[in-house]
């Protein structure tokens, strides 16, 4: 069998991490190619239902980045995205979505090699925790025939 | 049918359970948890609730699941592929210990699903089913069977009726149906030789509160009363009285999809919640919830009789056990009874 | 209650209110919501400890509201919820009175929210033993135990939306669940549809639930939802120091701290 | 499995026509031949169309039974399927499952005149008789049709009405709302109803049949009631919110009137003894 390939939705803010992710292509260093991005205004846009979508949809692995803190584009939008996040990971924790395939991360518009980084890490840390079995089950089971067994 | 009457020993019905049970076919019975008692699939007959009066939910689950796929696709390369689904997928299902005013709703159910079209996926799975009745020797303040036709020993509906003979006794099994008599075959050693046995000395003493006709013939000239808007002044418009209905039939359309599969399903909907029948342009003709509670008692009392010539009440109590806000519907019927026109 | 009964009456008889709502006796043991319209209707009123639900999912009804102004009883849970419900908007002075009924079974009536309010923040909102119980045995299982917990225990969840319906919380008259461009939320009750509901309203009251239970006692099959709410209360209190109903402070999940947690960023 | 009443037919959209802002007309064909042969339908009935992985959505068949082969149907963008059905490109497949509900009694108008008065989106199940009572031209006396729409650019199937303006066995009478028109419009400018009062239609052995916004019928009957039209000869439909289309689902209901069984075509005398829930 081919060796898993962890599929990882990003979803980025387009001032800071965005562009950050373009630097880390104009300057030509090479990373994980497992990672499609989702590019918002600002991470204050998403929503944690974009997030649990994701997973709805196949992914083994989430990535949410935007600007470091005080240099949001929108003054203070990561800030309110960094208090749902707070609520966000622990309501998944406590219900038992696998927390360590959520990653949070800063990456402003010269960290291009960050952006790398977080990737490369990332996908090695999903490769390692394999694919996302325990929701996909839950996601694709087909409806139930007749009632509860 | 005149029906065969057997006796059944108290020690017998788990054997009987072990042999129902057994051979592509499953025993569905009620099942308590967090103090709520609805039906599905027992392996152990430990397992079976005995302690309740009425099931939170009733038994309509088993012949029209509350999430329930009625067809599948696929797209490909070629195109769509559409699947319907084959009538063999369904298990063969022992429907154990439930009320004779359950059973007596699977008719009205299924006179909802029959009028003019015939609903082939539904009559499909009830079709499977075997109703094993046990009559009532309990009752509370929610039952008015007796009001609507029922009674705690009715037959109606039943494959076979078992009303045990006081509170640690014996059963009387009344074999109702030729679905019952496949039951006997199972295993007839299990069915006694019966006497003479007085059923109605021990069931329940469930009072006459109205009678349906009398109900029937005010909702005619009800329609536009104000009593509506007093009753349902505390209903807080959510799905629960329908849900746990054993005759509420409303449903919903909704395609379920992953990617190039999927399936399109029908599942359990409410005239109680507000956006039932709202219009894409934003019109919506039951607009507030004096409406929405009027056509679910309209639709039972008279819509209902005149359309297909049932009622669609079994009077088992469970919309008023489950309601959160404690709508009674016998309270409100009977003050329906007894209102100025 | 002979105290309420009779101010009540004196209310609806001076036109200072149109509606007051309370508790009455309802079938079985169980207590029902009371509109009191004309003043006779004030003496079906009581008060015991059988009184839960939680009223003020009322007063954000369009039926209800319309009537005029409302007086409401209060016990201290409904009294946060309004406090909660005034500063969103929803209510306010010139719509509601509250009569307000202290954990010592006394009926104090309010001149306005702004004493509603002091009056709730002489109270702290605590997890009772019970529950810390049943979710520090949560909090011990590994994730993947709480997974299987929580389909499970979501699983009887048939959507009738009796939670939401309780809750003083979700007067939206168009909820979530119900948009459909895109599609948030499957529609139908399967493991999926059942998880993401419950995940959405868990969230969508991180900051605002006020822990009256109303979800819970409603639920006819019983699903211990209200474990949701009260995880994010707790969560409230150990990130942002804490969560009280307040009228003109900012809403928890509506505001931020420069200093707010961030060990989890990268 | 049999006779599953849910399994739509396969259809291919065939041709895609852009009536008018956020409306198209659908030209479907049946993917399998002897679905297509079994298939009948009469004036006035609906289907049940359906995007999959979507959903279903209720509206009229559009074109006339006696043009075999294929159905038509015209709809506005504005919900879930509505809005998915849109982005369909010809030779997309989609689902369709109908014929129901109850028809026009074409039969019985036999050597009656017809006056069609319709607004905006509404011309669609009217144009399905429509053509069905030009095809059978000889059967009729005079045909009338007053069409109405907010501004120009919202009048649907707009070839047809220069069709149907071309024939001299057809009286068409087109309007646009006042502040609608273009700068070459010809037709009338004012609202449907105050049209039909200056038109002035004869209701001597004549059938109306009025299809529009709510507002607009509110105010048409009254109009038609003064130029002496029955009640039993104005006729109408109904549109409620529906998901099975056959009497089950339990949501179009009008006090004990089904509209997906006994409608959706009513007729004045009809509507006025149902409560007022629609």
């Amino acid at each position: 069998m081919a060796e898993f390939e962890p599929k990882i939705v990003a979803f980025v803010c387009n001032w800071c991490t965005y562009a950050g992710a373009d630097l880390t292509g104009t300057s030509r260093i090479k990373y994980a190619s497992n990672v499609r991005i989702v590019r918002f205004p600002c991470t204050g846009r998403i929503d944690y239902m974009l997030l649990v979508k994701a997973f709805d949809e196949g992914a083994d692995g989430i990535i949410v980045s935007g600007c470091h803190p005080n240099d949001c584009h929108y003054t203070s939008g990561n800030f309110h995205a960094r208090r749902r996040w707070i609520m966000f990971r622990s309501l998944c924790d406590f219900i038992g979505i696998d927390i360590r395939r959520i990653k949070f991360s800063w990456v402003s518009a010269a960290e291009g090699a960050k952006w790398a980084d977080i990737v490369n890490s990332t996908v090695a840390a999903i490769r390692e925790l394999g694919p996302y079995e325990e929701y996909q089950k839950v996601a694709k089971k087909p409806v139930k025939e007749v009632i509860n067994g | 049918m005149k029906s065969d009457r057997r006796l059944v020993r108290k020690g017998s019905l788990e054997k009987l359970f072990e042999v129902l049970k057994g051979d592509n076919r499953q025993v569905y019975a009620p099942f308590s948890r967090n103090g709520r008692t609805s039906y599905r699939k027992i392996e152990k007959f430990s397992d079976i609730a005995t302690d309740y009066i009425q099931t939170t939910q009733s038994s309509k689950e088993v012949s029209f699941p509350r999430t329930e796929k009625i067809l599948d696709y696929s797209k490909n390369a070629d195109g769509m592929s559409v699947k319907g689904i084959e009538p063999d997928q369904i298990p063969q299902i022992m429907l154990w210990g439930i009320r004779p005013c359950d059973a007596m709703g699977i008719g009205e159910l299924s006179s909802i699903f029959n009028w003019d079209y015939k609903d082939e996926i539904y009559n499909n799975r009830l079709s499977k089913v075997t109703v094993l009745g046990f009559s009532c020797s309990k009752t509370d303040e929610y039952c008015f069977c007796t009001s609507v036709g029922g009674n705690p020993g009715n037959t109606e509906g039943s494959d076979i009726l078992f009303t045990q003979l006081g509170g640690n006794g014996d059963y009387l099994a009344e074999i109702l149906t030729e679905k019952g008599e496949k039951v006997i075959a199972l295993s007839p050693e299990l069915f006694e030789a019966a006497g003479d046995i007085e059923k109605e000395k021990f069931l329940a003493d469930v009072p006459v509160k109205f009678s349906h006709k009398e109900i029937y013939g005010k909702l005619e000239k009800f329609f536009d009363s104000e009593e509506w808007v007093g009753q349902s002044l505390r209903c807080i418009g959510c799905g629960a009285c329908a849900y746990v209905c054993p005759t509420c039939a409303c449903f919903d359309i909704q395609d379920d999809s992953h990617g190039k599969l999927g399936s399109r399903v029908r599942c359990w909907d409410s005239c109680g919640f507000s956006l039932f029948t709202l219009h894409t342009s934003g019109h919506n003709p039951r607009n507030v919830q004096s409406a929405r509670w009027r056509q679910r008692i309209m639709h039972k009392f008279s819509y209902m009789p005149e359309r297909l010539s049932v009622y669609g009440c079994t009077g088992c109590g469970r919309c008023s056990r489950a309601c959160p806000a404690d709508m009674n519907i016998l309270e409100h019927l009977t003050s329906i009874k007894e209102a100025a026109l | 209650m002979d105290e309420l009964i009779k101010r009540a009456k004196e209310l609806l008889e001076a036109g200072t209110v149109k509606v007051v709502i309370g508790y009455e006796n309802g079938s079985a043991d169980k207590t029902r919501a009371l509109f009191a319209i004309e003043p006779k209707d004030a003496d079906k009123l009581i008060f015991d400890s059988r009184c839960v639900m939680n009223l003020a999912t009322y007063i954000t009804k369009a039926e209800v509201k319309g009537k005029g102004k409302m007086a409401i009883t209060a016990t201290l849970p409904v009294m946060r919820a309004i406090i909660q419900l005034a500063s969103e908007f929803q209510v306010n002075d010139s719509n509601l009175l509250v009569l307000g009924i202290t954990p010592e079974s006394k009926m104090i009536e309010f001149k306005d929210l702004a004493e509603v309010e002091a009056f709730v923040h002489k109270y702290t909102i605590e997890i009772e033993a019970k529950y810390s119980e049943k979710l520090e045995k949560l909090d011990k299982m590994t994730p993947s135990e709480r997974w299987s917990f929580w389909i499970e225990e979501l699983s009887p969840c048939f959507k009738c939306y009796a939670c939401r319906a309780a809750c003083p919380m979700c007067y939206c008259h168009k909820c979530t669940v119900e948009f459909n461009q895109p599609q948030w939320i499957p529609v139908p009750s399967h493991d999926l549809g059942n998880l993401e509901w419950h995940m959405m309203r868990a969230i969508h009251l991180a900051g605002r639930c006020i822990d009256c239970d109303a979800c819970y006692n409603a639920c006819p099959l019983g699903i211990p939802l209200n474990l949701l709410t009260k995880r994010m209360l707790i969560d409230a209190k150990e990130h942002f120091g804490g969560y009280q109903p307040s009228i003109k402070a900012d809403h928890l999940m509506s505001t931020y701290k420069p200093d707010d947690k961030d060990n989890f960023i990268m | 499995m049999t006779n599953n009443l849910y399994m739509p037919y396969q259809m291919k959209v065939e041709r895609i026509t852009y009536e008018a802002p956020g409306v198209k007309t659908f030209m479907l064909r049946f993917v399998n031949e002897d679905d297509q042969n079994k298939f009948d339908f009469r004036a006035g009935q609906f289907g049940e169309y359906s995007v999959y992985g979507v959903g279903e959505s209720t509206f009229c068949i559009a074109s006339s039974p006696t043009r075999k082969g294929y159905i038509e149907c015209t709809f506005r963008q504005t919900g879930k399927v509505t809005n998915a059905l849109s982005d369909c490109e010809e030779g997309s497949i989609i689902g369709f499952r109908g014929p129901y509900g109850n028809t026009f009694p074409l039969d019985e108008w036999k050597g009656k005149s017809l006056l069609f008065i319709a607004g905006g989106i509404a011309l669609p199940p009217m144009r399905c008789v429509i053509w069905n009572a030009l095809d059978l031209r000889d059967n009729f006396k005079d045909i009338t049709i007053i069409y109405g729409a907010r501004s120009t650019k919202d009048l649907v199937y707009k070839h047809e009405l220069q069709d149907w303006g071309s024939r001299p066995d057809v009286k068409l009478i087109t309007t646009v709302d006042p502040g609608g028109e273009s700068p070459d419009w010809k037709g009338e400018i004012g609202f449907v109803p105050t049209i039909v009062e200056k038109v002035a239609p004869s209701s001597k052995d004549t059938i109306a049949i009025v299809c529009g916004p709510p507002v607009m019928i509110k105010y048409t009957f009254p109009v038609l009631a003064k130029l002496g039209f029955s009640d039993e000869n104005i006729f109408t439909t109904l549109e409620n919110r529906m998901k099975c289309g056959f009497g089950k689902c339990g949501r179009c209901n009008v006090g004990k009137v089904y509209v997906c069984k006994d409608g959706p075509v009513f007729t004045l005398a009809q509507l006025n003894k149902l409560p007022d829930e629609y």
